[in-house]
């Protein structure tokens, strides 16, 4: 029995126990709590030891093909746990009398994220995120903030598109585990497959084929241009702990398979000239693209979720770099822009709730009204323009950073030449954030939508994600220090 | 020890008072004002610290990228720390006073200490990435204050605007780094990036050197300074930037932040010497921006933006300086004007923040005595109303003007040598030039403001400031006297360049500017009661604002329009809606097939059964295996 | 004890209660259904100590192997729900039959059960044609049984035809490949399949004729087109039975024929095994397409149901397999030990819902989450788990279909089953969709006797 | 010389004709009897083969006994069917194929 | 056996098999299924299965036709005179029909076993007495085969019995499932209900 099995279990329980009629708030709000303590108290444990894999336990499911159920942490997983927890536990906070299946949901999709990060069978990786991904959608559809006709519209969108993405996914993983089983028996163990990986290496060209399928199926799952056209519209409608938890987690899930199953098992797969060119096309799509659309977006939600897509590409780019600065900087990224996002979206769902509306032209001067709530919205939208100070601003530099690792006096790679248009991506988050900053909270204000600040309990759960990203920021080092042997 | 006080103690303040100043009302000002003098006070410590480098916070280690919060300590960072703490300090004083009745005043301090944090960490910045980090701080700092009245439309557009446009710099800055971090593998440290350009493996005469790469890093770092220090074309911001409080303007957009371009820039000089196009270039831009900066200045009314675009001009003025240091020092000039021990343009810097410091505040003072009059035109005679402030503010505008024995006369002076040794005379002349127009529109303003009758009753009611505003510009006004001077500028290191001789046509130069721009103004301006010369490009900015209102419409907003539409159009049409169309025809295709009429089906049986023989039988076998 | 005293001993019992419920006319349904679950599960409970040997007699044509063996056991289970849906469904049921009565109900699906034990011990084509008779016989009685409901006749009819159909194909097949081999015996055919002399031509078409005949039975694509009307015409617990007893019985004998056909050395071998194929891809695909537009639950579950029975023979195309230890015959079972507790569930719900005057349309599952949380759980699982959800039982088969085509390099059929697989989220997340709309319709909360949930249950478990 | 191979193709035609029959008549009762008619091609197919595949000399007695049982079944799937045929009767009025076409789609 | 008498009796169940297939009124397509069925029968004896042969007769020709006729009198249904026949079922039928008589014929040709006859395979009855295996238990065969005469329906019962007895238990066991169904569909409602 690991402790990882209770992070695991614990919101998956509590749901169960809401849906057959707990008190739905304590409930949820005692389990995350509960969770987040674990969680921090693996990390610590785990900080002071940082090497390999941690609170490993594995119960066989299947003799053959070998499935089991094992559980093992490294730094990656429990950064992204810990976000997990830290999201969840905001999220639930948040919500402010709705029915249960909010709750539900939110642990739901909390639990299978954790399920996600903290199995290392490649089975039941893919298994948890799919099981994340039913509450998202049903959520969307059943309680999105549009009306029934286009919420639903919009959950299709964002099902067909998920579900294809898991298939191909599927059988990406299909394909390594076909390559890399040792023996007669197919194995889903990470670790097996990736001892195998190590002792019988693939030619590099097959390698690539196989990444590329892997980054087709993680990457729609992580709306990559060109495959991201779900996801705003489904942020833009989700219920509120739903958008925080999918943009803030969830989505993160394909990052993680790509350096946690892809990258390890495929090392040169990444590195094949055209894979490369091919992902560093899409990241600039999802920079330079999304960041131009965001730009015209005229409604918060819009705003956020389009730059959500748009920030993915940093991380790609950590990817496609694939040094350690650089795969570092993009978990630490992961971290920040997960933390950021979730509480831009908590904030704008709230915003939603009070005023009815988030078309720019119609707010104005909401500073004067509500300071704490501008204040924390300030965390977020300046952490999500990359400021020094707030965490996403560490990931960034890392990332730009590590790609300039093996940099010639005089000659620019494609990378580099990329990692430049990248920098030109700040600017442009800088434009459309201060853009929504300006128009929401700066000018004088508009009488006819007004809004206060929240009462304090329930500025607790933004000030916690602020803090989060104050502190990460001010200290990326113990997060790093958790990567150590990582990668 | 002294750096880390100097450095954290602002930081907690501005926490403390930022988020809690609800609980704390009055006490936030205390606190802030207090940290103020407590690291001015450590900072007069810290001037007589010995050079070293040493780490003061981890960061990031990661491999070969660390990047911590270290402190360089050295003859530049001593003298620079002093006038940021010590103007800070000042500027924290009279603040008390100008920010006396306003209902958002625990901001305005939090966000203050903030400034004086990220200030002082720019200026104890031993690596670029450190630089950066505290380069985007102040650009938060600035965006707060600026937008300190975000209830006006034009506060909030101008903080914006400020804080955009440096972000392009930081971009090419950002660039910069990167490039010097990856040929450097991996260490950014000033010092040792000086030695590998110097001695080390990016050395003109090493293997693999590349001339494209030197001139590339060094104008893209060159970008950063561009946007910090308001050069052209990234100018647009600082005019603007004087919807913020008088103070900050004092502070910020006049002493030191804008000033952060010029003394990063002193920083990595051996980058800008080791690029003879990158030194033109800077020299260029420099002297095109105080020229044409001070050719605006002649036709503004208002008195702080007046003061705005003659710092620009000065800043342009630093900026040539350090271009044309390097040119110099191409051209074998070393030892003259080498950036140690002392540099012409961190002369001018140090001279300059006292005055224009104290400029801002002078003029901040007529803007309270007026209330918040701004309009020169609508002053007037305010030399009797408030004499203090009008001889202090006399003698700062002498120190701009470079009026023999004054500051500014020395540092002026030092920068025009330099102009000249460049070997450019173009630099030299449009020097000369500004020096010219600055003393005309200095006179102008001056004249028009103090001189003559009051114009508006607002003016005729004006009062002398109080206290907390009148020491900080007496003080300042001492200095501005004597910064010039070894006496002061010897103990507080302010990197005078030894005043070599044999520059007459410099002194000559700079006097007979100095005389014909003053004389101009007073025929001009003597006793008017409007503007009798009125040049409609000067005046608007030489179309500035305009021109890049177009761009930004074009090719921003159009190019995110269209691209939305291609993207909505062709990404989500092809990706996502065609499949779903195609999979839909399919399947209402397949549906027809069961039409419920039983001998459809039994047709489809028996063609199925036909079907399957003649694939089996006949088609398979001859396909082999 | 040996495996024949239970078959005999069920249909034995469907006869007694028959006549049971001849003589006394008045005794309860309950308790004829009661009597006949409880021989089921008698029978169930007794199949593991059932390992004697057969009378030397019945080895000929009685072949007990553990695939026999595990196809056995299915049959009684599924036999044992669908009594018990029966049962559950009986108040509305009766609104359809004369003088609503069951009893045939009741023992029908005992003497099916016996057919389908038969038929997975079969060793020779006699045998299946007759077990296979008996089975489809009954069928026909069955599925016309609520023949008070125009659908249930009209179903009828289309299954008698086409059924008829189907057997004289098998028939004529049957025939052709006693020519080719002169055997019926599946080991004889196959050892004269393996002997280069035997005329492929005629062994080919024998083969194509009965390949066609059991996939009508199973329901393979394109001889599927009765499936859905007959399905949905048919009562729930005979759709039930349909889609899960009679396609197993189909799925047992061809493994069995298979066997025959790609024996180790077959000259026929590689053709079956692209006919397979080809059949399998175009089962899943004509299976899941038109899935996707359907409004009836029930039709909806049809057309599932024939895609499945696609996946099983993609399953069953990838035969000896490449490296690894994935027997198509224990994919196939496997499949099909997920496909029957879902599918039960399924129609499960559907016979609840009915039962309490619902119809049979996804917009009568609206607010299905309100009305009946629990029900709407398993629903849920059943639904997800039809999917091929993963954690759901239907993900691993599915999961060894696809694993098994990949490492055979049938990279067509495997776009096709994932295609298919696509289509299927979409039309059954359709569903479940509905089961948690609000706006339903009207919130009379449903009853659900406890029975059934505990059933349910332990489905789900499953 | 009459060889296996022309009752094969007597049985084949008679089969076609069945199959014929059964998409082309609209009366179900006659569609039943052209089924009834294949069966009964597929036996001459069985006993054709039985006849010709002799064992020690004799015809193979296994494939006559199929004919059996597929007669007897027949027989039984004719009760069955026309019973139903009955039913369907009773409430349509009617046997035309063409009456059974609620279930679609 | 003589060609020609073989040509009749195909002519006879194919031809009678078409007017099944097109005849107009249900009853004389009953009548013509039964010729039908009885020159099969003849065929059956052709190949010397003549127990087949008579139960053909006697079942299909006999018991089947009668309740097909039976049942077409009790519905007396009409006669499709008036309604004009669509076209398309028609001629995919022939369609269907005709590509399939075509790969039979082809399958036909192609293979060895289709010229075996009668000459090149003839009954060796004598010859088999000996070795009939455990139908020799029954004197009468082996006496029948000893006089060359072929002890047909012995034979049949033999196998069946010897061999197929169980299969006869679940033919028996059809039947009556047949027998019930009938009764389930074609019982009337009794109308009262108490």
């Amino acid at each position: 029995m690991s402790v990882l099995e209770i992070i695991i279990a614990l919101p998956l329980l509590a749901a169960l126990a809401v849906w057959l009629g707990a008190p739905a708030r304590a409930a949820s709000l005692g389990a995350t709590f509960v969770n987040l303590a674990l969680v921090l108290y693996a990390t610590v444990q785990y900080a002071a030891k940082p090497a390999g894999l941690a609170f490993t336990n594995a119960r066989v499911v299947l003799e053959n093909p070998a499935i089991s159920f094992a559980v093992g942490a490294d730094g990656v997983s429990l950064i992204l746990v810990l976000l997990t927890s830290l999201v969840m536990l905001a999220a639930v906070w948040q919500i402010e009398d709705r029915p249960n299946i909010f709750y539900i949901s939110s642990l739901l999709i909390g639990g299978g994220a954790m399920g996600a990060f903290l199995t290392t069978d490649v089975f039941f990786i893919y298994a948890f995120h799919e099981l994340a991904l039913i509450p998202t959608f049903l959520m969307i559809a059943l309680h999105g903030r549009a009306d029934a006709a286009q919420r639903k519209a919009v959950a299709w969108k964002a099902t067909i598109y998920l579900g294809a993405g898991s298939l191909v996914l599927l059988a990406g993983l299909a394909w390594l585990v076909l390559e890399f089983s040792g023996g007669s028996k197919l194995t889903f163990d990470l670790e097996a497959l990736r001892n195998q990986a190590q002792l019988t290496p693939l030619p590099a060209a097959k390698q690539a084929q196989i990444f590329f399928v892997l980054l087709l199926g993680f990457g729609t799952l992580v709306s990559l241009f060109p495959f991201h056209s779900w996801a705003a519209p489904a942020y833009a409608t989700a219920p509120t702990p739903v958008a925080m938890l999918h943009s803030g987690v969830l989505k993160k899930f394909g990052l993680y398979g790509l350096i946690r199953i892809a990258l390890p098992l495929l090392p040169q797969g990444a590195q094949v000239e055209w894979v490369q060119n091919a992902l560093l096309l899409m990241l600039l799509g999802n920079i330079l693209v999304m960041g131009l659309v965001t730009i015209h977006a005229n409604r918060l939600d819009d705003t956020l979720a389009n730059s959500s897509v748009m920030h993915m590409g940093y991380i790609f780019l950590g990817l496609a770099a694939g040094t350690e600065i650089a795969l570092k900087g993009a978990v630490l990224l992961m971290f920040a822009h997960g933390v950021s996002i979730a509480l831009l979206f908590g904030l704008c769902g709230r915003m939603r709730n009070q005023l009815g509306t988030l078309e720019y032209n119609k707010l104005g001067g909401l500073a004067t009204h509500a300071p704490a709530f501008t204040v924390l919205f300030a965390f977020g939208a300046f952490a999500s323009i990359g400021l020094p100070g707030l965490a996403n601003f560490a990931g960034e530099v890392m990332v730009f950073a590590g790609s300039f690792t093996e940099f010639k006096a005089g000659e620019l790679s494609n990378l580099h030449w990329t990692v430049i248009l990248a920098l030109w991506g700040v600017v442009m988050s800088a434009v459309y954030m201060l853009r929504a900053y300006r128009n929401i909270f700066h000018g004088s204000a508009n009488t006819g939508l007004f809004m206060t600040d929240p009462v304090f309990s329930q500025r607790l759960p933004f000030i916690l994600l602020a803090a989060t990203l104050l502190i990460t920021g001010c200290c990326p080092w113990l997060l790093l220090n958790l990567m150590k042997s990582a990668l | 020890m002294h750096a880390s006080i100097i450095l954290l103690l602002p930081f907690f303040s501005a926490l403390l008072i930022l988020l809690g100043h609800r609980q704390l009302k009055g006490a936030s000002v205390l606190i802030s004002v207090g940290s103020s003098i407590i690291s001015f006070i450590a900072c007069l410590f810290f001037l007589a610290a010995d050079d070293d480098n040493r780490l003061l916070l981890p960061f990031i280690e990661v491999g070969t990228f660390n990047a911590g919060i270290d402190a360089l300590i050295d003859k530049q960072s001593r003298g620079m720390m002093f006038i940021v703490s010590f103007v800070g300090m000042l500027v924290h004083i009279f603040s008390l006073g100008y920010m006396k009745d306003d209902e958002a005043k625990p901001r305005f301090f939090g966000s203050l200490s903030l400034f004086m944090f990220s200030m002082t960490g720019i200026v104890l910045a031993g690596n670029l990435f450190m630089m950066f980090i505290f380069w985007e701080l102040v650009g938060l700092s600035s965006y707060l204050l600026i937008g300190h009245w975000y209830q006006k439309a034009s506060a909030a557009e101008a903080c914006k605007k400020a804080f955009l446009t440096n972000r392009i710099g930081d971009f090419g800055f950002m660039i910069g780094i990167l490039l010097l971090f990856g040929a450097n593998g991996g260490n950014v440290n000033l010092i040792d990036l000086e030695t590998a350009f110097t001695s080390g493996p990016l050395r003109p005469d090493a293997p693999g050197y590349s001339a494209g790469f030197t001139t590339a890093a060094a104008l893209c770092i060159f970008l950063g300074a561009v946007g910090k220090s308001a050069q052209f074309p990234l100018h647009v911001w600082l005019p603007d930037a004087m919807e913020g409080p008088t103070p900050v303007s004092a502070l910020i957009h006049a002493a030191t932040m804008v000033a952060a371009g010029v003394y990063m820039l002193v920083r990595v000089s051996f980058l800008v010497t080791a690029s003879p196009l990158a030194a033109e270039i800077i020299a260029g831009i420099g002297c095109g921006t105080a020229l044409l900066a001070a050719l605006m200045a002649t036709q503004q009314n208002d008195i702080k933006r007046v003061l705005a675009y003659s710092t620009l001009s000065q800043l342009g003025y630093m900026v040539m300086a350090v271009g044309a240091v390097a040119m110099a020092a191409q051209h074998g000039h070393q030892g003259a004007h080498a950036a140690d021990p002392g540099h012409p343009a961190m002369f001018h810097l140090y001279t300059h923040a006292f005055f224009k410091a104290m400029l801002f505040l002078g003029s901040g003072a007529v803007i309270y005595a007026c209330h918040h009059e701004q309009d020169i035109w609508k002053m007037g005679g305010l030399r009797k109303h408030m004499p203090v402030t009008f001889w202090t503010f006399a003698i700062g505008t002498a120190a701009l003007m470079g009026v023999p024995f004054l500051s500014g006369f020395w540092s002026k002076e030092a920068v025009l040598g330099a102009a000249y040794d460049s070997g450019c005379k173009v630099l030299f002349l449009a020097g000369a030039a500004t020096a010219a127009l600055t003393a005309f529109y200095m006179t102008r303003l001056l004249i028009v403001a103090f001189f003559g009758k009051p114009r508006t009753d607002s003016a005729h009611h004006a009062t002398e400031a109080p206290m907390v505003m009148i020491l900080p510009l007496a003080i300042l006004s001492i200095f501005s006297v004597l910064s010039g001077y070894d006496v002061l500028a010897a103990p507080l290191q302010a990197m005078k360049p030894p005043h070599v001789e044999g520059h007459q046509t410099v002194l000559f130069a700079s006097l007979a500017a100095l005389v014909l721009g003053v004389g101009a103004a007073i025929y001009l301006y003597r006793g008017k009661d409007k503007d009798p010369v009125s040049i409609k490009l000067f005046a608007n900015k030489f179309y500035f604002d305009e021109i890049y209102t177009v761009i930004v419409r074009v090719c921003q907003d159009r190019l995110a329009w269209i691209v939305t539409a291609l993207e909505r159009v062709f990404v989500d049409g092809i990706v996502a809606r065609l499949p779903a169309a195609i999979i839909a025809r399919l399947g209402a295709a397949t549906r027809m097939l069961q039409g419920g009429h039983l001998q459809g089906y039994t047709f489809l049986l028996g063609g199925g059964v036909i079907a399957v023989i003649y694939l089996v039988v006949f088609v398979l076998p001859r396909l082999g295996h | 004890m040996s495996v024949f005293t239970i078959e005999a001993g069920l249909a034995l019992l469907g006869l007694v209660l028959l006549l049971v419920e001849a003589f006394k006319p008045d005794i309860s349904r309950r308790t004829l259904g009661l009597t006949a679950i409880a021989g089921t599960a008698s029978a169930l409970v007794l199949l593991p100590f059932c390992g004697a040997p057969l009378p030397s007699f019945m080895q000929p044509w009685h072949l007990l192997d553990t695939l026999a063996l595990f196809y056995k056991g299915f049959a009684i289970v599924i036999t044992l729900l669908v009594l018990w849906l029966t049962l559950e469904c009986a108040p509305y049921l009766t609104r359809f039959t004369v003088d609503g009565k069951l009893a045939e109900m009741f023992s029908l699906p005992l003497i099916v059960c016996s057919g389908m034990m038969w038929m997975a011990s079969a060793r020779d084509l006699v045998t299946v044609f007759v077990a296979l008779e008996l089975i489809t016989v009954s069928f026909y009685v069955l599925v016309a049984f609520a023949r008070k409901s125009a659908f249930s006749l009209e179903a009828g009819v289309k299954y008698l035809i086409l059924g008829a159909l189907s057997t004289g194909i098998l028939v004529y097949g049957i025939a052709w490949i006693y020519g080719a081999t002169g055997t019926m015996s599946f080991e004889g055919i196959g050892k004269a399949l393996a002997n280069p002399a035997t005329s492929k031509s005629t062994a080919l078409f024998g083969t194509a004729l009965i390949l066609c005949g059991l996939g009508f039975k199973v329901a393979a694509a394109p001889f599927h087109m009765w499936v859905p009307d007959v399905y949905q015409g048919a009562p729930t617990p005979v759709t039930a039975f349909l889609s899960v007893g009679s396609k197993a019985a189909g799925f047992v004998v061809l493994t069995r024929a298979l066997e025959a056909f790609l024996a180790s050395g077959s000259i026929i071998s590689s053709e079956v095994q692209a006919f397979l194929l080809v059949i399998g891809s175009l089962t899943v695909l004509l299976g899941s397409l038109p899935a996707m537009f359907q409004t009836s639950v029930k039709r909806l579950l049809a057309y599932s149901s024939i895609s499945h029975a696609g996946y099983l023979l993609l399953a069953l195309a990838c035969r000896e397999t490449a490296r690894f230890e994935l027997s198509s015959g224990g994919i196939v079972a496997f499949y099909l030990a997920t496909y029957l507790p879902m599918t039960v569930l399924g129609f499960l719900g559907l016979g609840l819902i009915r039962a309490n005057g619902l119809g049979e349309d996804i917009k009568d599952f609206n607010g299905l989450a309100k009305r009946n949380p629990t029900l709407a759980f398993f629903m849920t699982i059943s639904f997800a788990s039809l999917a091929g959800l993963p954690l759901t039982a239907g993900f691993i088969g599915k999961l060894f279909v696809f694993l098994g085509l990949a490492d055979h390099g049938y990279w067509g059929a495997l776009s096709c089953a994932v295609i298919a697989a696509a289509a299927g989220f979409y039309y059954y997340f359709k569903t479940i969709l509905a089961m948690y709309t609000t706006e339903g319709v009207e919130t009379t909360a449903l009853t659900l006797s406890t029975a059934s949930k505990a059933v349910a249950g332990v489905l789900v478990l499953i | 010389m009459i060889t296996l191979g022309h009752y094969l193709v007597v049985s084949g035609m008679l089969f076609a004709l069945g199959l014929a029959g059964v998409i082309a008549r609209r009366n179900i009762i006659i569609v039943y009897m052209c089924l009834e008619m294949m069966l009964s091609a597929a036996n001459l197919a069985l006993v054709g083969f039985s006849r010709y595949h002799l064992v020690n000399g004799l015809p193979d007695y296994t494939a006559q006994s199929l004919v059996f049982f597929t007669i007897t079944v027949a027989a039984a799937e004719v009760a069955v069917g026309l019973a139903i045929i009955v039913a369907l009767f009773r409430t349509k009025q009617s046997v035309d194929v063409e009456s059974v076409t609620k279930l679609q789609g | 056996m003589p060609p020609l008498l073989f040509y009749l009796l195909a002519l006879i169940t194919l031809g009678f098999g078409f007017m099944v297939v097109t005849g107009r009124n249900p009853v004389s397509c009953a009548l013509s299924l039964a010729a039908c069925f009885v020159g099969l029968a003849a065929l059956f004896l052709s190949l010397d299965a003549y127990f087949i042969g008579v139960i053909q007769i006697l079942v299909y020709a006999g018991a089947v036709m009668v309740l097909f006729l039976f049942i077409i009198m009790l519905l007396d249904i009409k006669a499709e005179e008036g309604r004009k026949l669509s076209f398309a079922p028609i001629i995919s039928g022939v369609l269907v029909a005709v590509l399939l008589v075509m790969q039979i014929i082809t399958v036909v040709s192609s293979s060895a076993i289709a010229n075996k006859s009668s000459t090149n395979t003839p009954l060796a009855l004598t010859e088999s007495a000996g070795k009939i295996g455990r139908a020799a238990a029954l004197p009468t065969i082996t006496n029948d085969l000893k006089e060359g005469t072929l002890p047909d329906a012995k034979l049949i019962g033999f196998t069946l019995f010897d061999q197929y007895g169980f299969h006869l238990q679940v033919v028996g066991l059809l039947l009556l499932v047949g027998t019930i169904g009938v009764v389930v569909l074609s019982k009337r409602e009794r109308s009262s209900a108490p």
